[in-house]
């Protein structure tokens, strides 16, 4: 006897992998690609852009405070030094998001290891962990993250670990609630009672279907690790020898009621890469969750 | 009660290791204390160092250091401010209130509006306002919350002087209690919609969510199913299971709130706790940011409980003793 | 010849908030014979599942002993387990939650295969091939993605993952409850014709008295996790000892509208299995009243 | 004699899938009427249909068909056509529902007591404290123990079998006409179901309501129906009085069905289990 392939609902008919379905509907998100376009743009802009638009961000090149379009001023005017204000935003994207990438790699490395242990094995060593992660999260994340670059002088890398110890607890609990739901799903039993070992029905079984949920938080997170840079940027705790978006700011705010260029420009590009990450992590988000689209 | 308990001593054991750990970070930091108070003027000078030494009992061995601190910070003492030379209690006292008017202000006017907004725009998902919150609440939540100040302050503090640029209170203003409150409240305006539009951004998505999942809840269809009107049905079967989820989020996003109070505070000159924590943090002063962080902790703690007790106000399912056999 | 399962005095209890303790299971005695299916019935909260899934070792046992084939698997450990592990195989109730919905479904029968070192290479594939069209699939479906397939084909497929490691015992834990009536009855012909063919020993655990009588040997009714009617399927349903076996009987619906019987208007409820501190229930006492028939003393 | 409740070529959609297509049936005072089917056959859909909550809540349209209710003043009316308000007056006044999930169908906030109260003033202009009395009175009718203690009680408080007579409280406080039942036990346990099933039929002979009960189970369907629909696919295959159903079903559809149902009973005397004994059915 055999039974003929049904598809389950009209919906899902013969789309193949999850994957590949996920793939397809984000393809599909206007917004989202919107967002991956705005991405791949600025990330190009801040690999290449100074080939095309080749001014030093750090000389002084006309009348300070020149509106675009006044005078001899670029076309985003100039600072109250007289720098290029165009060149800044060109060119300072690097800090932003490196920083962000590193500080994201070390949320998601901790965040998940402490989390798929805490949620997979329970009992002490989810109370003992939980315990630690409660203790970073009630730390205000920005005030905690001065305090480290301050005692360890700002730099890129001291920046990236202050942003990485203070965000990770997000990752480290939502990791843990998807296991805590997995673990107990029956196919995870049926790993378990096949005889797969614990590194395997982690890594293998669990993990990839905690992915999705993980690959939203994360991509959302990379954003608010650049809001986080260009916070401690403004205040003056970025690396001081790097040109950062946030440090444009943080150094035009005795000024800016003299020049609203020096200010909006850069936030313009602090608020374009972040927008496309939140544009991206909606769209993934829809993509990994048909049902729940729009929400 | 006993479930309250056990949470308060839980939070207290919290709190402690968290002073623990600041402290623990700040004095095994590299960089000696005593050459930053010492300043330019005795920084080059042995005796003058060894004598701010001694005095701060920097000499002594780590853990009696530790002792001796979390001794005074269980008394309420906080220590002394280097820079200002102030106890570090008092210092911080007189700038909780600003924060927290501020802080609260933000807060409310974020929920109220952001679970008005969520409850309209999901009766109505597919309308062109339900969208443009969606675009709105994105936005909102990608704008650096010092530029967005910025912003605020040339559009309706320079071009047009609706509010004023910074500070709390106008120093020349000399009326009676209504006036001053009047004029707070003047200045509260553009640093409050600045804090609190990422926030309302947030609630008004998140409670769009949870109110269009509660539509589509048994219960709601039972409650249609009685006959009820569609606003009865909306605001009172649906609102108050669809703000639950609002008031989690809110309540863990406090600590998140401070950290967006400290750039706020710093753009619009507020004298609040973020502003002396971002001087301090210049100034090197460790006890005035070990006293903040010590607080701030204790807040985010404390809001936590409360927010608990709230969500057991509106949801019986785990009201203490409810579970009754 | 010895049973292939011998279950001595299980206990599993779960600690629940404030010191009250579940008494999940609760002195459990049974032998699954070779070739036989044990059905264990019972209402939620009876115990069943537990039972099925602290057999397998999906919980430890509080106290207790699970003999399976001449050897006590109760306090193995991991590595000892894992080789035992492919003698017992389980089939769960949700077909929609018991396949990983990122892979093939051929991977999740294969995946056993591989764990045990069963097969490799092309082997791999060849094997799963086989055991599709043993559960009435077509070998290609193998590619294919659980989404693709409706609840009764995903039920086979669990079957087919059962049966890779050549199991001796496949624990069904409400494996048929969650399909529509037509489906049930294939899938039961199915597990049927499998034990015919390959001599499997099934422990049925469900609360459908209907199916039950249809597909088992023996038959044990559990309440508030112990045991207190085990016998013959024939002597269970055609001469229940047991009050609770007899009200349990009483309350099916029958298939028969000239079968119509009058309902008193009771309004008891399942007690719960929860004890609080200090409390605990108290154990029955099995009297065999025949040949294999064993009820519990009721005070 | 007249039915209280007509259905008549009723055509639901969902976007471009049919979920019930040209169904009719009677439904008659003090009678049961089961439609039966397995699951994606469109039952629940049409029992929704009837309260006009498929285009409610759903994204359902009542694409053809009249629902013709006898209303009080003997007229009958087509539900289809009514306006919303006019729905609303009948909605749990007249028809009432109950279903398959109650700790899902209740509102976990609110105590079960002023859930049905609501009801009550809502359609029969009671104050509040003549709605108590009201709600007391219909818990004991469903025999809710100890009704004065649990009318303040909320769900989670309570056990399966207690929240479904709640429901069943709420859904006749107002003396409906037709109670529809959608899977009214399919939730529940065998011994808690037994109760259920004997308290709707005690109520629907001392009411005198027309019950409309949506069930996937034969069982319940020979326990409770005097008339029976079977539906397949959108479709009704077969209808008739529940005896005809049972012993001398015309369509193949109906008789596969039956050969699959498992019935206590059917192997007395047997010592060995048997396989079903199942009928080929190509739609």
């Amino acid at each position: 006897m055999t039974v003929p392939v049904t598809p389950v609902s009209p919906e899902q008919g013969d789309l193949g992998p999850p994957g590949r379905q996920a793939l397809r509907l984000f393809i599909r998100n206007k917004a989202a690609v919107f967002g991956l376009i705005l991405l791949v743009a600025i990330v190009f802009m801040t690999l290449f852009g100074s080939f095309f638009y080749d001014q030093d961000p750090s000389r002084i090149i006309a009348r300070p405070l020149q509106g675009p379009g006044e005078g001899d001023a670029p076309a985003f005017g100039t600072d109250y030094l007289g720098r290029d204000v165009l060149a800044g935003v060109v060119n300072g994207g690097s800090t932003s998001l490196t920083v962000a990438l590193v500080a994201v790699l070390l949320v998601a490395v901790i965040g998940v290891s402490i989390g798929a242990v805490s949620g997979y094995y329970g009992g002490w060593i989810d109370v003992a962990l939980m315990r630690v992660t409660e203790m970073f999260q009630v730390l205000p994340a920005l005030l905690f993250a001065m305090v480290i670059v301050a005692l360890f002088e700002p730099s890129t890398r001291s920046v990236s670990v202050a942003i990485g110890l203070a965000s990770w607890p997000q990752t480290a609990r939502l990791t843990r609630a998807e296991f805590l739901r997995l673990k107990n799903l029956e196919f995870v039993k049926a790993a378990r009672a096949s005889g797969a070992s614990d590194f395997r029905i982690i890594w293998g079984v669990i993990f990839p279907n905690a992915l999705p949920p993980l690959i939203v938080s994360i991509t959302l997170i990379m954003g608010a690790a650049i809001l986080f840079e260009s916070g401690l940027a403004f205040l003056g705790l970025g690396d001081p020898n790097s040109q950062s978006w946030g440090l444009m700011i943080g150094l035009s705010r005795q000024t800016f009621l003299n020049g609203w260029w020096t200010v909006t420009f850069p936030g313009m590009a602090i608020f374009a890469t972040v927008l496309s990450f939140s544009l991206i992590g909606d769209g993934l988000q829809d993509a990994f969750n048909p049902k729940l689209r729009g929400r | 009660m006993k479930q309250i308990a056990a949470r308060i001593a839980w939070s207290a054991g919290l709190i402690l290791a968290v002073i623990v750990m600041c402290f623990s970070l700040i004095h095994l930091a590299p960089g000696d204390v005593a050459i930053v108070i010492a300043g330019d003027s005795g920084a080059g000078d042995p005796e003058v160092i060894a004598e701010i030494r001694e005095d701060l009992g920097l000499d002594d061995p780590f853990l009696v250091q530790l002792g001796g601190y979390v001794g005074d910070v269980v008394q309420g003492d906080l220590g002394t401010s280097y820079r200002f030379n102030e106890p570090v209690t008092d210092l911080i006292v007189t700038r909780l209130w600003p924060t927290f008017l501020l802080v609260g202000t933000a807060v409310s006017f974020a929920i109220v509006i952001g679970v008005l907004v969520g409850v309209f725009t999901a009766r109505r998902p597919e309308s062109p306002i339900s969208h443009g919150v969606t675009v709105f609440s994105l936005t909102g939540y990608s704008m650096p919350v010092f530029w967005t100040g910025l912003l605020l302050i040339i559009m309706f503090a320079s071009n047009v002087q609706w509010f004023p640029v910074s500070g709390m209170r106008d120093v020349r203003l000399d009326g009676n209690w209504l006036e001053e409150w009047v004029d707070i409240a003047h200045h509260l305006v553009l640093p409050s919609i600045t804090l609190g539009v990422i926030y309302l951004a947030q609630y008004s998505r998140l409670s769009r969510a949870s109110m269009l999942e509660v539509l589509q809840s048994d219960y709601v269809r039972t409650a249609r199913a009685k006959g009820l009107t569609e606003r009865r049905v909306v605001y009172k079967h649906a609102l108050r299971n669809a703000v639950i989820p609002v008031v989690t989020v809110a309540g863990l996003q406090f600590g998140q709130m401070l950290s967006g109070a400290l750039l706020v505070e710093t753009v619009f000159n507020w004298p609040g706790l973020g502003r002396l924590a971002a001087d301090s943090v210049f100034q090197r002063d460790a006890p005035v940011l070990l006293g903040i962080l010590i607080l701030s902790s204790t807040l985010v703690v404390i809001i936590n409980i409360l927010t608990d007790v709230v969500y057991r106000l509106i949801d019986p399912r785990i009201r203490v003793g409810a579970a009754t056999k | 010849m010895s049973p292939l399962v011998e279950v001595r005095d299980l206990c599993k209890q779960f600690p629940v908030g404030a010191g009250a303790t579940v008494y999940a299971v609760e002195g459990v005695s049974l032998e699954v014979g070779r070739g036989e299916t044990l059905a264990v019935v019972g209402e939620s909260g009876c115990g069943k599942s537990t039972l099925a899934h602290t057999m397998i070792r999906l919980h430890d046992p509080t106290s207790g002993q699970v003999v399976l084939d001449g050897v006590d698997i109760s306090t193995l450990g991991n590595r000892a387990l894992r080789e035992h592990r492919r003698k017992m195989q389980i089939i769960f109730q949700d077909p929609f939650a018991s396949l990983d919905p990122r892979r093939p479904v051929g991977r999740a029968v294969a995946e056993p295969l591989l764990i045990h070192g069963m097969a490799k290479g092309d082997e791999v594939d060849e094997k799963v091939a086989d055991l599709f069209v043993k559960v009435g699939l077509e070998a290609d479906m193998m590619r294919q993605y659980p989404h693709q397939f409706s609840g009764g084909q995903r039920q086979r497929v669990c079957i087919a993952r059962a049966l890779a490691t050549n199991p001796q015992l496949v624990i069904a834990d409400e494996a048929v409850s969650a399909l529509d009536v037509s489906i049930q009855a294939q899938v039961i012909n199915l597990m049927m014709g499998l034990q015919a063919d390959l001599g499997l020993s099934y422990l049925f655990i469900s609360h459908d008295l209907a199916v039950v009588e249809r597909m088992s040997h023996r038959v044990a009714v559990m309440y508030l996790g112990q045991i207190v009617e085990l016998g013959p399927r024939r002597a269970i349903f055609e001469n229940p000892q047991h009050s609770y076996t007899q009200r349990l009987l009483d309350a099916v619906p029958i298939a028969d509208p000239r079968a119509r019987r009058d309902r008193p208007l009771l309004t008891d409820e399942i007690p719960s299995p929860v004890w609080p501190a200090g409390t605990s229930p108290e154990r029955v006492v099995m009297r065999e009243v025949a040949p294999g028939h064993l009820v519990a003393d009721e005070g | 004699m007249e039915p209280v409740l007509s259905v008549r070529g009723l055509t639901v959609t969902f976007g471009s899938f049919t979920a019930v297509e040209d169904v009719s049936f009677d439904i008659h005072a003090g009678q049961t009427l089961a439609v039966v089917g397995e699951s994606g056959s469109g039952k629940s859909v049409t029992a929704l249909s009837i309260m006009r909550l498929v285009e409610l809540g759903t994204r359902g349209k009542i694409e053809r068909g009249e629902i013709l209710f006898r209303a009080p003043d003997g007229e009958m009316i087509d539900l289809v056509q009514q306006p919303e308000g006019e729905m609303r007056a009948i909605r749990g006044n007249q028809i009432s529902m109950i279903f398959q999930e109650p700790l899902t169908s209740l509102n976990p906030v609110y105590s079960v007591g002023d859930q049905v109260a609501e009801a009550v003033i809502l359609h029969q202009g009671l104050d509040k404290e003549a709605a108590n009395e009201r709600v007391l009175e219909m818990f004991r009718l469903v025999r809710i123990p100890e009704a004065e203690k649990r009318m303040v009680q909320f769900p989670h408080e309570m056990s399966g079998g207690m929240r479904q007579r709640v429901m069943i409280a709420m859904a006749l406080s107002c003396d409906p006409k037709v109670l529809i039942a959608d899977e009214p036990t399919t939730a529940l346990d065998v011994t808690i179901q037994a109760q259920i099933l004997g308290l709707m039929r005690d109520l629907r002979e001392q009411t005198g309501a027309a019950v409309l009960i949506i069930t996937h189970d034969m069982g319940v369907v020979a326990e409770v129906a005097d008339d029976v629909v079977v539906m397949n696919r959108a479709n009704v295959v077969e209808r008739g009085p529940v005896t005809q159903i049972f012993e001398a079903a015309t369509e193949p559809y109906t008789r596969a069905l039956l050969a699959s149902v498992p019935r206590l009973g059917s192997m007395a005397g047997r010592d060995e289990p048997a396989p079903f004994d199942l009928v080929e059915y190509q739609p």
